[in-house]
């Protein structure tokens, strides 16, 4: 199961623009919204993992056009240090991404989906922390 | 360290117009160019015809050149707008497309070459014009031309505007700034931007409409009582050179206007007396004046 | 009457030929967003002595229209780059016409004299080689009689010949006089 | 697992600490609703399962599907459950938050609940709409239900605070727009403060001869406007002058504006004889090169303020104007001032530029006989050096031969303005039949793209250009050359229509360029954080349903900053903006739901990670006090949760505890809904 935090601008703009042109994407991502990306931090990342989540997205507006003022650059280094978490802890630090994407073109979110997916399926990394597989 | 180029010759201009190549050879002696020679090069192959008959075709070819200078180490140096807008188009097209520099070495290993597109490919005009300048000019001249006339540019020295990034194409004043510099009074002419006619297969192909479009460039050359044309390049040169002759001799009329490249220009305001002037077929006898400095 | 059920002047369109728009959509142009301006037209030096329109050929060629690769127009272009500089929807003009030009030589459309060209090339190295009057000149403008180049290496000429420009002969049914 | 569960339950003890947690509320009774949305979620979800599943949810009291939940009958189902079984939550799993939220809040919230308790889920766009299989679709459906449950069952009432607002506006701008917008505000009651960079206000109206399609005079016609917007009791008017700050927000901005001197002062009668003693007589900017003025000068006779100004680049300190001024209004001592204006809304309205025709060389725009529209209006102008003749700028002959230029900068992705300006047509055919109309034997060419004539009188106001004689060449110029052997300009175009290449030798050429945002607008749209649009101008709220929002809120747009706009269009739209800005002042008082973020005092160790991380400035600190968060400041967003390292800070209905729930609901649910299918 993926958990994506999805801002409730652009990304789940983008959800929702994805949904209206009948895009495709896997039934595993889960999408939880929030009101901006930066809202999602190490807390809320790691509980995801702690329950089971196999990935975590982070999702928001494209870099310099956050609505509230670049707080998404804010989330992108929260993310980086997430990371750093997962490095000490010996995980893979692939399964956690911060994406962007934009409202009109539904496409963007679901290559940020796809691109976590993948992530998440990689053979060659160490299995997530939540991941059984 | 001496600046140095790959010179390359193409077909034209030691096939047709070898002065040309004995007054660039002059000049950049004078200048302190060492020039490297491209043994083996070929046709460019020129952006008209064969690049029409098959693209992928014409970019090994032109790679295969483009190997020639790398290996001699130095930037490529053409005399020729249709060389230059050859290869450069295609070092440009290899240098920022891994994938077809891929594909174009594959097929030039056949042959034996091996390209990397680390250079530049310059032509002569932007040497002269930017690299020392109508003011750098100065220092190496022994004297200034007489001569009142008109700048026929070409079209594959500044265009395609958003590849080449010279000059405005549809103003540019590099050739202007420095042709005043050797003394040359300009003379501004009706479609001075135009195509000469020749490029594209159509001299080839077409003959006839060639030349019609050459007859209303010359037209209103003559209009303006221009003495001479000065150009950048041998195909333009040919054109100028046997079409005012083909013109005259198809449609009564009396062209007679010399074509003189910025080479040969270069070389006479340097010292040098015989720009072989007198082996092109238009006014063989045109002596240029010149004015101690 | 099966002589009156498709007028000649009305434009079949099942007669198309995807392949051209396919072409030009892969060589950069996508003549579907031309708008019709005619800037190119009006840039064209060649258009000003003949039939050519640029903007005609882009039209046909965003049809598809397959007499757009048999027509001598598009061997009219000189490669100037004029409509190309001034196209206001920035589209790569001339980039088309080589490419339709392409795709015309792969089926054989190419004139007997440019066929000469490209024999000259595979003979000599040079699409115009030299001759007696030239190395004359050469010698007395104190040049070597003969430039450096391949032209001197005739099994790597050869090589080159074989590797490159070869054409495909020309469609039976089409002969050179129809084009001029 | 076991590790896991330890930890949440460790987070859970401290969590319960926080003191701003909701109070113990009453149990939570959730009813769960799943809508079919006719066969765009029933066709792939099996909302009957689902239905079911939710039954058996924790809390969950009702549980029920129905064809369309956003539909009258299916409103009063949910009511009807509410009253039936006491629900204190609903969650309806349907379609997107933004597209029915706000329905079903405001269903149960007519029932006296806090419209808050309802929750959306979003299995139609999320769900139904991306997923092929239906099991896989039911399956996932059944899992956001859950986690939709969760949330829901961890919600808290949220208050909407009423918070007074001051009682005035700012225009900024006084073109048409500014001018329209600040006269129908000042109408309603509400104080406006009108801000204008240059010398007087009208704007680019002014500068018209003619508007199509009545070719009535501009002037005229706005000139009641401009009169009673000077003076209106409850306009104050500032030229020369711009916003160099704005600090605060919707219902509360400080705006600091600097006003330049005028070096006259207001008791100037505008007499003129400073002008005719100056002895400097430079280019007046306002008639664009048609037109001379004095160092002292008012830009027009019209001008209001009907005060000169005196322009210190130009001026040589001669002091003449000083000695004639009879009332003694020259002053060379004034400064810049600076002032600070509390206003409730901000309307901008800064207008358009002509587009600079210089950057397409083939044009060569600069020769003096191309000019642009906005030059031949000032020719056409009685006032300027033509006055108001028709004549080639170069030698002072009467033009024979004129060709108008459209598309001049405008559906041009060279010079990376791809959009359509939409009047240029208009304009264009209005001075080209104003040519024809002063001059009948002039050859008048109009060579364009396309001819875009929408609207009524328009295509009419064509056809009786089309009547005069004009020439209408559908082709766009390749190249526009002064001829290098005459005077003429040589304009070379394709008649596609025609299929002819052609060259009209022309006198004048006049070029329709395109409206591009104004120069200096960066500066402007960054203090007052406004979002733009990729081609400059200012970016509206929503292109169909907020064309006078902005994207930020209390700032309004009026006019052609919001894109390009003909005269009708600008006034109509500033009508809407002044409306808009007015709304909120008008009630007197702003609805701001407190959805904010909230701190728990006791836990707080003063980091002041908040404070920093705060994209808006809402969290401040004073001396050796808590941080506190300024609820009308505060946008929701949730930044500062994540930088507390305590969870001190929290977002109210985006709590740590309430996005966790949702989150373990999940995941537990898809493990338990996996196991069940081993």
């Amino acid at each position: 199961m993926i958990v994506a935090f999805l801002c409730q601008n652009c990304a789940q703009g983008a959800a929702n623009t994805a949904g209206v042109q009948r895009m495709r994407y896997s039934d595993e991502i889960h999408i939880v919204r929030v009101p901006c990306a930066g809202r999602a931090g190490a807390r809320e990342i790691l509980h995801a993992f702690n329950n089971g989540a196999e990935a975590v997205a982070v999702i928001g507006c494209c870099f310099g056009a956050c609505h509230f003022s670049d707080a998404n650059l804010i989330t992108l280094r929260r993310v980086k240090i997430v990371k750093k978490f997962l490095v000490e802890m010996g995980y893979s630090t692939d399964c956690v991404t911060m994406y962007t994407s934009r409202a009109a073109e539904g496409d963007t979110i679901v290559g940020d989906f796809e691109d976590i997916l993948e992530r998440k399926y990689d053979p060659e990394t160490p299995p997530c922390p939540g991941g059984a597989k | 360290m001496a600046q140095s180029y790959s010179l390359f010759l193409g077909c034209i201009m030691p096939n047709r117009y070898p002065a040309i190549e004995s007054t660039t050879r002059f000049v950049l002696d004078k200048l302190g160019i060492e020039i490297k020679e491209m043994e083996r090069a070929g046709c460019c192959p020129a952006p008209g015809v064969f690049r029409s008959f098959n693209k992928p075709d014409w970019m090994v070819a032109a790679a295969r050149n483009l190997a020639i200078a790398e290996a001699n180490g130095a930037d490529l140096l053409t005399v020729c707008n249709g060389c230059f807008g050859t290869l450069f188009e295609v070092n440009h097209a290899l240098k920022n497309d891994e994938e077809l520099k891929k594909d174009v070495n594959a097929r030039l290993a056949d042959l034996g070459y091996h390209v990397e597109a680390n250079q530049e490919v310059k032509h002569i005009a932007q040497v002269l014009g930017f690299d020392i300048g109508p003011y750098g000019i100065r220092d190496y001249l022994k004297r200034k031309v007489r001569l009142r006339g008109a700048i026929h540019y070409g079209c594959h020295f500044l265009r395609p505007f958003h590849l080449k990034q010279i000059d405005d194409p549809e103003d540019p004043t590099i050739l202007e700034d420095y042709f005043e510099a050797l003394g040359v009074e300009l003379i501004d002419y009706r479609r001075k931007h135009a195509c000469c006619g020749a490029g594209g297969g159509v001299r080839a192909g077409h003959i006839e409409v060639s030349l019609e479009m050459l007859g209303e460039k010359m037209a209103a050359i003559t209009e303006v009582g221009a003495e001479a044309i000065l150009d950048i390049c041998p195909f333009c040169h040919l054109q100028f050179d046997t079409g005012q002759k083909s013109l005259n001799e198809k449609f009564g009329t009396n062209f007679n206007v010399p074509v003189i490249h910025i080479s040969q220009l270069t070389a006479f305001a340097m010292g040098l007396d015989d720009i072989g002037l007198e082996y092109q077929t238009i006014a063989p006898d045109f002596k240029l004046e010149a004015v101690e400095l | 009457m099966s002589v009156f059920k498709n007028p000649p002047c009305v434009l079949d369109s099942g007669k198309r030929d995807p392949t051209i728009e396919e072409t030009l959509k892969a060589a950069g142009f996508d003549p579907n967003l031309c708008i019709q301006c005619g800037t190119c037209t009006a840039s064209c030096p060649s258009g000003r002595w003949t039939a050519m329109r640029t903007r005609e050929v882009m039209r046909k060629a965003a049809f598809s229209i397959e007499v757009v690769l048999s027509d001598p127009d598009i061997w009219l272009c000189t490669t100037c780059y004029q409509c190309y500089d001034r196209c206001p929807r920035d589209l790569q003009v001339t980039d088309a016409i080589i490419a339709l030009r392409n795709l015309a030589s792969a089926r054989g459309f190419i004139s007997d004299k440019h066929r000469k060209t490209v024999d000259l090339l595979h003979k000599t190295g040079h699409a115009v080689p030299i001759n007696d009057r030239i190395r004359k000149i050469r010698k007395e403008l104190g040049l070597p009689e003969l430039p450096p180049t391949v032209y001197c290496y005739p099994e790597e000429l050869e090589k080159l010949g074989k590797t490159l420009f070869q054409l495909p002969p020309r469609p039976e049914d089409h002969d050179e006089e129809e084009e001029r | 697992m076991s590790k896991s569960e330890k930890k949440g339950k460790q987070r859970k003890t401290r969590k319960a600490k926080n003191k701003d947690e909701p109070a113990e509320q009453e149990r939570p009774r959730v009813g769960v609703f799943v809508c079919h949305c006719g066969e765009n979620i029933a066709g792939v979800v099996d909302v009957k399962d689902v239905a079911e599943f939710a039954s058996h949810l924790p809390n969950v009291e009702y549980s029920t599907d129905y064809l369309f939940m956003c539909s009258k009958q299916g409103i009063e189902l949910i009511q009807k459950a509410v009253k039936e079984h006491g629900l204190n939550r609903t969650v309806v799993a349907s379609c997107s938050y933004e597209q029915h939220w706000p329905t079903f809040a405001k269903a149960i919230s007519d029932l006296g609940l806090n419209p808050h308790m309802h929750t959306q889920v979003n299995i139609r766009e999320w769900c139904s709409w991306v997923t092929d299989d239906k099991k896989a679709a039911t399956e996932k459906a059944k899992r956001m239900v859950a986690a939709g449950v969760a949330r829901a069952s961890k919600k808290e009432p949220v208050a909407t605070r009423k918070i007074p607002i001051t009682k005035r506006t700012m225009v900024v701008g006084g073109g048409v727009a500014g001018l329209r917008a600040a006269m129908d505000l000042a109408e309603l009651g509400i104080p406006v403060v009108l801000v204008e960079k240059e010398t007087s206000i009208g704007g680019h109206m002014t500068m018209l001869n003619k508007t199509f399609p009545t070719n009535e005079c501009p002037m005229c016609t706005v000139s009641p406007l401009l009169n009673g917007v000077m003076s209106h009791p409850d306009i104050e008017v500032l030229t020369l002058s711009e916003v160099t700050n704005v600090e605060g927000t919707m219902g509360h901005f400080v705006v600091e504006v600097t006003t330049k001197p005028r070096y006259v002062h207001d008791n100037c009668t505008s007499c003129g004889r400073c002008a005719d003693v100056c002895p400097v007589e430079v280019e007046n900017e306002w008639d664009h090169g048609f037109g001379m003025r004095k160092a002292i000068y008012k830009p027009f006779p019209q001008a209001l303020p009907s005060v000169f100004t005196l322009d210190t680049k130009h001026c040589i300190d001669c002091g003449s104007c000083v000695i004639v001024c009879p009332v003694d209004a020259v002053d060379f001592s004034m400064t810049k001032e600076e002032r600070t204006f509390e206003v409730g809304t901000i309307v901008v309205a800064t207008g358009y530029e002509e587009y600079d025709p210089t950057e397409i060389t083939a044009y060569h725009y600069g020769h003096p006989d191309i000019i642009t529209q906005l030059q031949m209006e000032r020719m056409l102008a009685p006032t300027t050096l033509t006055k108001g003749k028709i004549v080639r700028p170069s030698n002072g002959e009467v033009p024979k031969t004129v060709v108008v230029v459209q598309c001049v900068g405008s559906r041009n992705d060279q010079v990376g303005n791809e959009y359509c300006t939409g009047v240029c047509c208009m304009f264009g055919i209005k001075n080209a039949g104003i040519i024809k109309d002063h001059l009948p034997d002039t050859e008048v060419y109009f060579c364009y793209i396309d001819i875009r004539t929408p609207g009524l009188y328009y295509e009419e106001y064509y056809k009786r250009a089309q009547k005069k004689g004009i020439r209408f060449i559908r082709g766009r110029p390749s190249t526009i050359t002064p001829d290098p052997t005459g005077d003429k300009i040589r304009v070379e175009v394709e008649d596609t229509l025609t299929h002819m290449p052609m060259c009209i030798e022309a006198d004048l050429v006049v070029l329709s360029a395109g409206m591009v945002a104004p120069r200096g607008f960066g500066k402007l749209s960054a203090k007052l954080e406004l979002l733009r649009a990729k081609e400059g101008f200012a970016k509206e709220y929503h292109v169909k349903m907020g064309p006078v929002r902005s994207s930020r809120d209390g700032v309004y747009l009026a006019g052609a900053i919001q894109g390009p706009k003909d005269i009708t269009q600008t006034v109509a739209h500033a009508g809407g903006a002044a409306s808009a800005a007015a709304q909120p002042l008008v009630q007197g008082f702003l609805e701001k739901r407190m959805d904010t973020a909230v701190i728990d005092e006791e836990l707080c160790i003063s980091c002041l990670g908040c404070v920093t991380t705060c994209p808006v400035g809402a969290i401040s600190v004073a001396e050796g006090e808590k941080p506190k968060v300024n609820d009308v400041a505060c946008k929701s967003c949730g930044a500062c949760v994540p930088a507390c390292p305590v969870g001190a800070i929290q977002i109210r209905n985006f709590r740590d505890s309430q996005l966790n729930a949702e989150v373990s609901a999940l995941l537990s649910v898809a493990a338990e809904l996996e196991g069940g299918d081993e």
